[in-house]
């Protein structure tokens, strides 16, 4: 309980604090420089009509890289993590699953599956990108997961998706160094007729590596967690 | 050149494609990796040696082909070059050292090391501040992958409290970044760092956040239990990972923003700093875990160095110097000693005692102990020189203080370990072998560490004199220490020898008389050398090492060298007495007393520095303010050597325990370095007082104490060595006395005395050493009648205590004869009073050394005792001749002295007719003296033999006993607990009080220590409240009220 | 320093020595006929030291024990022949142009460091117990005498025993029992301790162990060592008439001076009982040292 | 009402938001708990990354048919902070998936989500 009381004061402290971070916060009525920028600039600077896929992917190309990078990571500390080292003797008691779901799940899975390559196909032109699309895609595994919780999932297959997308995105990094003015340059293709699918450079080029790239590995650690699931 | 993009693309693609491999062997992914590393470190290595060599200016990357602020940019300039370059090379050998592990474990933590490394180069690359979180993140995941590495359930309970802390930190980052954002319109730093956020509202506590979200990445004290429990759990290898690259790269981060939190920031960064430093080394004090002790000691260190940052304003532009120093020390030494420990196995530090087993392994762990507490040659001794001058001219005094007190704590708790590792005694020591891969980084590193000190000291100005050829002198010693002891004993006279004779014609004054009484008596202490037999492993090294120093404080003519000289010294006489039995407790009081001394020394040449550009020993005659304060600093850390009460309680242990011939050089010839010492400060600083209480009034009274103090603890003792190391307690005592009294004669007494002790100090211990080389034993009451025995060291033991004692005709009496006119001439008749009441007490331990061992009955089993070897003897039987060389004509002796002493004090000097010496109140005429007490002496015996010339000689143990025959010999020797009435009448005031006090301040500070550490209860729960709790404290302390809700 | 003084030495030592056994002598015939007792005859010391040279076995335990005497008598004779005897004359200066004051006081040491080794080498238990306590009390007694000397070289300042008593010239109002009674008193006390008589004659101890440190010493050897006996307390009377009550300018006035100073311990010894070496150590330390320390302060 | 605007508010939730996960977080003895705590938390700042990029009546930086090309200045929210939030979310993902995953293993291990179970580090 007294611990309690000086968690709550603490936290009271805090909140003055953050209250204090905001306290110059007025709302904005236009954009700053630097979005201003992005917002005249960008269409044809990056010729991406989703301006944050041009943020994301481009002008903060870095950032993304990173952000692939932290997934991956994520993905092989789980499955070192959960490797299951002694397959032969383990026993797994599994939920049953429901013919509602069982049946569903068919239908859903390749939509869904479908539906994610979409996401991330578009990204550059509608909501969405490689992150969301991956995800997308990843919710599919989880749902035939649901539906089959005996299907072993090939590790390797997922690995090496998540390989080759990954060094994929990173040589086009590394030719938008030798090729063109900088690293993660999209400009490498052309950009194209701004608002087409064939547009934007490289944006979805690498947005479909990055979306496959998060699919596996969402799915990677996902069908590790299963997989470990009610072990005996 | 490749450019520092690569660095990114080799990395990733590393990571990235070794999951193709999988399955495959292994061993190829582990080459695979190790060339991704190999290749980072090259590229970070080739920008280094551009900026170095070639006057490469900063570069910019910019990435997607925009400038920044639009899009990310990387930064590659100098400093950015350094510290890829330790962090890529920690990176790399530390992949070597973890082969195995990694090989075991699989590809995919293969991919997470190289990614860590990765994450780390961005973070000290990128211009980006939310570009600087992704990868902060990224090294952040991928140390808490490595943390399980080896899935124990502590690991993984330690990996998900990092993961919880780590999260919760870069959240508050995360806020920080985005007010930032809004504030700033910016997320490139040098945009921000030109929007002068601090003076908006609400921007400087959004920059706050990003300080101090960055500062708990450095794991301040006490907001770091995560990271402790971290440092216990994981792999030693990760523990050098985290400690030398993570932390090398946080702190190169918070440099980078710092310039966005204006001058405040280094405020804020000061105090956490301190109180990491100082709290995390207190509580380091009651660790016996390993890895956690360093896990204590890294946080200490970085404590450190925020503490340096933090001060950069007064430090300006040596602070660089200051903290790579600190930082490349603490970096290469934590990750060697991390990596030793992964070899040793050892979960206590305890156990470190089977790191013996290999004497080199020893000598790096040396290597990097010394250089953490920054120990010359190291780097981090010229950085905490260069520190405590700054602060010091800066008037930062509290600053100096509480370094100086973190520093010694942090000593405390890795000398102890050390001295576990060296003489600690455990049964069952676990077992290691030394694999190749895990032993080539350590030495890599110890030996960089050798290097980057030599390189540093030619950065110091005022260093560039030092004299190294002593040091390349006993690293030649340690190449052939292979050889017999025989040749290497004479390699070492050799070397002594033919520097005094280099050296010697530029000797002039007292660093003549020292010179002759370390090198001579090194020579004369060496030749007892002989006597041992095989290799002696280690010994020379050592004993050249406290040469060496003693040599460079004889050299020094300057406050940097002089304390080089001090520092060197004490690490070789701190091996020379732990070498010895039983030594373990005592060699670490030594280094204690001997560290905290030296930090007094530090803090008394860094205010005299004050106002002063040069760092010549003169500026302490003209020192600009706090004179009586540098005085006295300097004074007791010179008294901590010269063992004066109070300070005293390290030697008996040290001296008593050591080896015979090592007794003589730390007790006759070691001791004197503070009698110089003082000698140095008093010739330049001239009287001092606090107001009208004269300082030397009060040495005076320490002085008497101390001669009263130590011969009482004599006369106490059982054990002949320690009977022998309070003696010099006590001789000591009136050296400070007399060099207190501050006139010629005093200081005549005072050195010649010094001399005398010497000689007489030299003489006793090697005797002393030979008998207990042959008895077996140093408890005197299981000795007696050995005269017979060992009749030629009877008579070393003779004259040595008829010169303690000062009885005439001997030399001793001179010293008494003038330390009694000095005391007339001073008028300090209390404490003069005192020092005769020691003089006379001396007889008592004086006779019990000789009694009790040479004469009495003799024991059965010593019935077949032979006499010491011969080169025990030799320097004896030397020594002796000049004994009675001074004794017959003391104007050899004192008419030099005194011409040396006469430019600094010439009144009241002896005039000197042919031996008669005449003083203002009385003569004394030593050679006239000798004569006649030889003449009645002869008369007197030659009567006695007529008349008695038959006598018949009978065995000690035929005696009339009250008409009986007494039984046994054993029971008929009268010697244990000799002064049992004196000890009655006056004991109380030998009773421990002193070593009692020290104790109670020992077991306070870790009663306290203890305490505090409970805050660390485990729970992460907690950990992420005293985050939270930090950072509203800090909030408080920095923006105290200005802004309110 | 010529030959002639090593002539005039002998003969003070010759005076003194004669003088010593016929005052031990005498004042045992006093301290009997006090105590209703016969006694000695006066000439007893002679014929002791004359049995004891006539002695034909003599055994010795070692070259220490057979050289210890030799020490004690040197160190007698050496305290003696390093003060002036006689004030003012040639004859009895004797060799005190070798050393001052502190010379004498430190060579009482050299005799007492001897001795005690020869006893020790002896074996016998009781030398080393006497030695131990003999040990003891000098250090405890010679803090107060230290004092004393101190206060008088200041007093006088020099060390120089000559100038000291010529200072002491013109009558008794110029002795320094007069002009610095608290220093006298102290070297007094001290002297107690130094002469060894009761009650600070434990080191010896003559009825339980039998005579301390000389206990294995017979024959020639307690011979030289009787002969040191004689000495040892005459110059130590001396030195004391010399530092506290003027000297003596002829033989008269120095028998007579150092035969009522030696009154003085005589007296005390029969009235006090004997003190334990633990207790006299702590009494020295304690009423003697303070009076030395109130000299100390009144210079 | 200046005070009630849309980014205000939001402002206001997400630093509430934050403040709840953190109570949770700190205050819960179920690991499970407390990573929804700091899903929370992590949630929370989400919420105030974007009201931060808020433009009073701006719609999404998305260049099709509701936006003119050449008016996109005034009319879109700020781009950046949703491309942070972005990178934001899915580094939050990451790090929830290994919090889940410890935690799986420590129960694999010691059959217990109560945290003081797992104090045996300390000191």
């Amino acid at each position: 309980m007294v611990k309690n009381i000086l968690i709550f004061i603490v936290l009271i402290g805090f909140a003055v604090l953050l209250a204090n971070v905001f306290v110059g916060f007025k709302g904005n009525s236009e954009l700053n420089t630097l979005a201003n920028h992005y917002a005249v600039s960008g269409p044809e600077e990056v010729g991406s009509a989703n301006l944050v896929t041009a943020v994301v992917v481009t002008y903060r190309g870095l950032d993304t890289l990173g952000e692939v990078t932290i997934l991956f990571l994520s993905a092989a500390i789980v499955s070192f993590l959960l490797k299951i080292e002694t397959s032969a003797s383990r026993k797994r008691k599994l939920r049953t699953t429901s013919e509602i779901l069982d049946t569903a799940s068919k239908i859903l899975v390749p939509v869904t599956l479908l539906f994610g390559i979409y996401v991330f196909i578009n990204g550059h032109l509608s909501p969405g990108g490689g992150f969301q699309g991956g995800a997308i895609i990843a919710s599919g595994l989880v749902l035939m997961l649901l539906s089959q919780p005996a299907k072993e999932v090939s590790h390797k297959l997922i690995t090496i998706v998540e390989s080759i997308s990954g060094l994929s995105f990173v040589l086009i990094g590394v030719a938008g160094v030798i090729f063109a003015a900088g690293f993660l340059d999209n400009t490498l293709l052309s950009l194209g007729k701004f608002g087409t699918i064939f547009s934007a450079g490289l944006i979805p080029v690498i947005y479909i590596f990055v979306g496959l790239k998060v699919g596996a590995e969402l799915s990677g650690i996902i069908a590790n967690l299963q997989e470990n699931q009610n072990e005996v | 050149m490749v450019g520092p993009i690569y660095i990114i693309a080799v990395a990733l693609g590393t990571a990235f494609s070794l999951g193709f491999f999988k399955k495959a062997n292994v061993k190829f992914s582990f080459a695979f990796m190790l060339l991704a590393m190999t290749f980072m470190t090259f590229i970070s290595g080739q920008w280094l040696y551009a900026f170095l060599t070639q006057q490469q200016e900063t570069i910019q990357i910019f990435t997607a082909g925009f400038k920044p602020p639009f899009s990310i940019s990387l930064q590659m300039g100098f400093y950015e070059a350094v510290f890829l370059s330790i962090i890529n090379i920690v990176g790399l050998l530390s992949a070597i050292y973890m082969y195995d592990k990694l090989k075991e474990k699989g590809v995919q933590m293969m991919m997470v090391f190289v990614l860590l490394f990765m994450g780390l180069n961005v973070v000290v690359m990128t211009r980006d501040i939310f570009n600087l979180f992704v990868f902060l993140e990224i090294a952040s995941i991928a140390t808490a992958g490595l943390i399980i590495l080896d899935k124990s359930a502590n690991a993984i309970s330690a990996g998900f409290k990092y993961i919880i802390a780590t999260a919760i930190i870069s959240g508050i980052l995360l806020i920080g970044i985005i007010a930032v954002y809004y504030y700033a319109e910016s997320l490139y730093i040098n945009d921000i760092i030109n929007s002068n956020l601090s003076f908006i509202k609400g921007g400087a506590v959004a920059v706050f956040l990003i300080l101090i979200a960055i500062v708990l990445e450095l794991k301040p004290f006490p907001a770091n239990g995560w990271a402790l429990d971290v440092y216990e759990a994981a792999h030693p290898g990760i523990g050098t990972i985290v400690s030398a690259a993570s932390a090398s790269a946080v702190i190169f981060v918070l440099t980078k923003i710092l310039p966005i939190v204006g001058e405040s920031g280094y405020y804020i960064i000061g105090i956490i700093g301190i109180i990491t430093f100082l709290g995390s080394n207190l509580l380091g004090l009651k660790q016996n875990t390993t890895n956690r002790l360093l896990g204590y000691s890294s946080i200490g260190q970085i404590g450190l160095l925020l503490t340096i940052i933090g001060l950069t304003p007064y430090l300006g532009d040596k602070t660089l110097f200051i903290a790579f120093g600190v930082l490349i020390s603490h970096a290469l030494a934590k990750a060697g000693l991390f990596w030793l420990s992964g070899i040793i196995n050892s979960k206590n530090i305890k156990g470190w005692a089977a790191i013996r087993r290999n004497p080199h392994l020893l000598v790096l762990m040396g290597t990097f102990i010394f250089a953490l507490v920054g120990f010359p040659p190291f780097p981090s001794f010229f950085a905490k020189w260069e520190l405590i001058m700054q602060l010091a001219n800066n008037d930062k005094i509290i600053w100096l203080a509480l370094i100086l007190i973190g520093s010694f704590i942090e000593g405390v708790y890795l000398f102890r370990w050390f001295g576990y590792a060296i003489k600690g005694e455990n049964q069952d020591l676990p077992e290691f072998k030394i694999q190749w891969n895990k032993i080539i980084p350590v030495i890599i590193f110890a030996l960089g560490l050798y290097a980057i000190g030599y390189y540093y000291s030619t950065l110091t100005g005022s260093a560039a004199s030092l004299n190294y050829i002593p040091l390349l002198f006993i690293l030649f010693l340690y190449a052939i220490d292979f050889l017999p002891v025989y040749i290497k004993n004479t390699i070492s006279i050799a070397g002594i020898g033919y520097y005094l004779y280099t050296i010697y014609p530029g000797l002039e004054e007292f660093n003549l008389i020292f010179a002759l009484i370390f090198l001579a008596g090194g020579i004369l202490t060496l030749l007892a050398g002989y006597t041992y037999k095989g290799k002696r492993q280690g010994f020379y090294p050592l004993v050249m090492m406290m040469f060496a120093g003693l040599l460079g404080l004889i050299e020094a003519n300057t406050t940097l060298e002089f304390f080089f000289a001090w520092e060197i010294m004490t690490i070789g006489s701190y091996f020379l007495i732990i070498r010895g039995k039983k030594s373990m407790t005592h060699a670490l009081s030594y280094m204690l007393f001997s560290v905290g001394g030296a930090y007094l020394i530090l803090a008394g040449f860094g205010l005299a520095h004050i106002g002063q550009s040069s760092y010549s020993l003169d500026i302490l005659a003209n020192v600009q303010g706090y004179a009586p304060i540098i005085f006295t600093l300097l004074a007791v850390g010179f008294m901590t050597k010269t063992a004066s009460i109070g300070l005293h309680i390290w030697l008996p242990g040290a001296h008593a325990e050591a080896e015979s011939d090592v007794s003589p050089m730390v007790s006759a010839i070691l001791l004197k370095a503070g009698v110089f010492g003082l000698i140095v400060l008093m010739l330049r600083m001239g009287a001092q007082s606090f107001g009208s209480f004269d300082i030397y009034y009060a040495l005076a009274w320490i002085g008497a104490i101390t001669a009263i103090m130590g011969n009482m603890m004599a006369a106490f003792q059982e054990d002949a060595k320690r009977l022998l190391a309070y003696s010099s307690v006590g001789f000591l005592g009136y050296a400070l006395f007399g060099l207190a009294l501050m006139s010629h004669l005093g200081w005549l007494a005072a050195v010649s005395l010094s001399v005398i002790h010497f000689m007489f100090k030299t003489l006793l211990f090697l005797a002393i050493g030979g008998v207990v080389m042959r008895v077996k034993t140093k408890e005197m009451y299981k000795m007696g009648g050995l005269i017979k025995k060992m009749p030629f060291t009877f008579i070393s033991v003779l004259m040595g205590i008829i010169v303690i004692s000062g009885v005439p005709p001997l030399t001793g009496f001179g010293g008494k004869w003038i330390l009694y006119n000095a005391v007339l001439d001073k008028g300090w008749f209390l404490p003069a009073g005192a020092i005769f009441f020691a003089g006379i007490i001396a007889f008592l331990y004086c006779f019990r050394l000789i009694h009790t061992i040479f004469l009495g009955q003799l024991k059965d089993e010593h019935r077949e005792v032979k006499e010491a070897p011969f080169w025990m003897l030799l320097p004896q039987y030397i020594i002796l001749g000049v004994i009675m060389i001074f004794s017959a004509f003391p104007n050899s002796l004192l008419k030099p002295i005194g011409e040396v002493i006469m430019p600094y004090f010439s009144d009241g000097a002896l005039e000197w007719q042919g031996q008669l010496a005449v003083s203002n109140f009385g003569y004394w005429n030593g050679e006239l003296i000798m004569y006649i007490v030889g003449g009645i002496f002869v008369i007197v015996f030659a009567w006695l033999w007529f008349m008695n010339r038959n006598a018949q000689k009978v065995k000690q143990f035929n005696i009339g006993y009250s008409a009986e025959r007494p039984s046994l010999p054993e029971t008929t020797h009268f010697a244990y607990n000799f002064f049992a009435p004196y000890k009655k009448a006056l004991g109380f005031l030998v009773s421990p009080i002193i070593s009692d006090f020290w104790e109670a301040v020992s077991e306070g500070i870790h009663a306290i220590a203890d305490k505090i550490r409970r805050i660390y209860d485990g729970n992460a729960q907690t950990y992420v409240l005293h985050i939270i709790a930090f950072i509203v404290i800090f909030y408080l302390i920095a923006f105290g009220g200005s802004y309110g809700i | 320093m010529e030959f002639k003084n090593i002539g005039y030495a002998l003969l003070t030592i010759f005076i003194v020595l004669n003088y010593g056994l016929i005052l031990q002598g005498v004042v045992r015939k006093i301290g009997a006929r006090v105590g209703r007792r016969y006694g000695i005859r006066w000439y007893q010391p002679y014929i002791d030291i004359i049995k004891n040279y006539a002695k034909r076995s003599t055994i010795t335990h070692g070259v220490m024990f057979y050289i210890a005497p030799v020490f004690r008598l040197t160190g007698g004779i050496g305290l003696l022949l390093f003060m002036p005897v006689i004030f003012g004359s040639d004859i009895f200066g004797n060799f005190s142009f070798a050393g001052d004051l502190v010379l004498v006081l430190y060579f009482q040491f050299f005799g007492i460091l001897g001795m005690a080794l020869g006893a020790a080498e002896s074996g016998h238990p009781y030398s080393a117990i006497g030695v131990s306590r003999g040990l003891s009390q000098v250090t405890s007694f010679e803090l107060p005498l230290t004092l004393g000397v101190i206060a008088i070289a200041m007093q006088y300042q020099t060390l120089n025993i000559t100038e000291i008593v010529a200072a002491q010239q013109g009558g008794f109002m110029n002795w320094t029992i007069i002009t610095n009674p608290f220093a006298a008193i102290a070297m007094l006390i001290a002297f107690l301790g130094a002469m060894g008589r009761s009650p600070f004659d434990v080191v010896l101890a003559p009825q339980e162990i039998p005579i301390g440190p000389p206990t294995e010493f017979q024959s020639g050897l307690l011979g030289v060592l009787q002969l040191n006996r004689a000495i040892f307390p005459a110059a130590k009377l001396i030195l004391f008439m010399n530092l506290l009550f003027g000297g003596a300018t002829n033989w008269a006035e120095l028998i007579l001076k150092t035969f009522l100073i030696y009154m003085w311990p005589v007296f005390v010894g029969t009235v006090f009982p004997r003190f334990r070496v633990d207790q006299s150590v702590r009494w020295f330390l304690t009423v003697p040292l303070i009076i030395g320390i109130i000299a100390i302060i009144l210079i | 009402m200046e005070k009630f605007n849309l980014e205000n508010i939001s402002l206001v939730i997400g630093i509430l938001v934050i403040l709840i996960g953190l109570w949770g977080l700190l205050t819960q003895k179920n690991l499970i708990k407390i990573i929804i705590g700091f899903a929370l938390f992590d949630t929370g700042i989400h919420i105030v990354m974007v009201s931060i990029g808020y433009i009073k009546n701006g719609t999404a930086p998305i260049l099709d048919n509701a936006v003119d090309i050449n008016n996109a200045a005034n009319a879109v929210v700020d781009p950046v902070p949703q491309a942070l939030v972005l990178t934001a979310i899915v580094i939050g993902l990451g790090i929830t998936a290994l919090m889940l995953t410890y935690v799986l293993k420590m129960y694999q291990k010691r059959k217990s989500l109560e945290i003081n179970n797992y104090n045996d580090l300390k000191w």
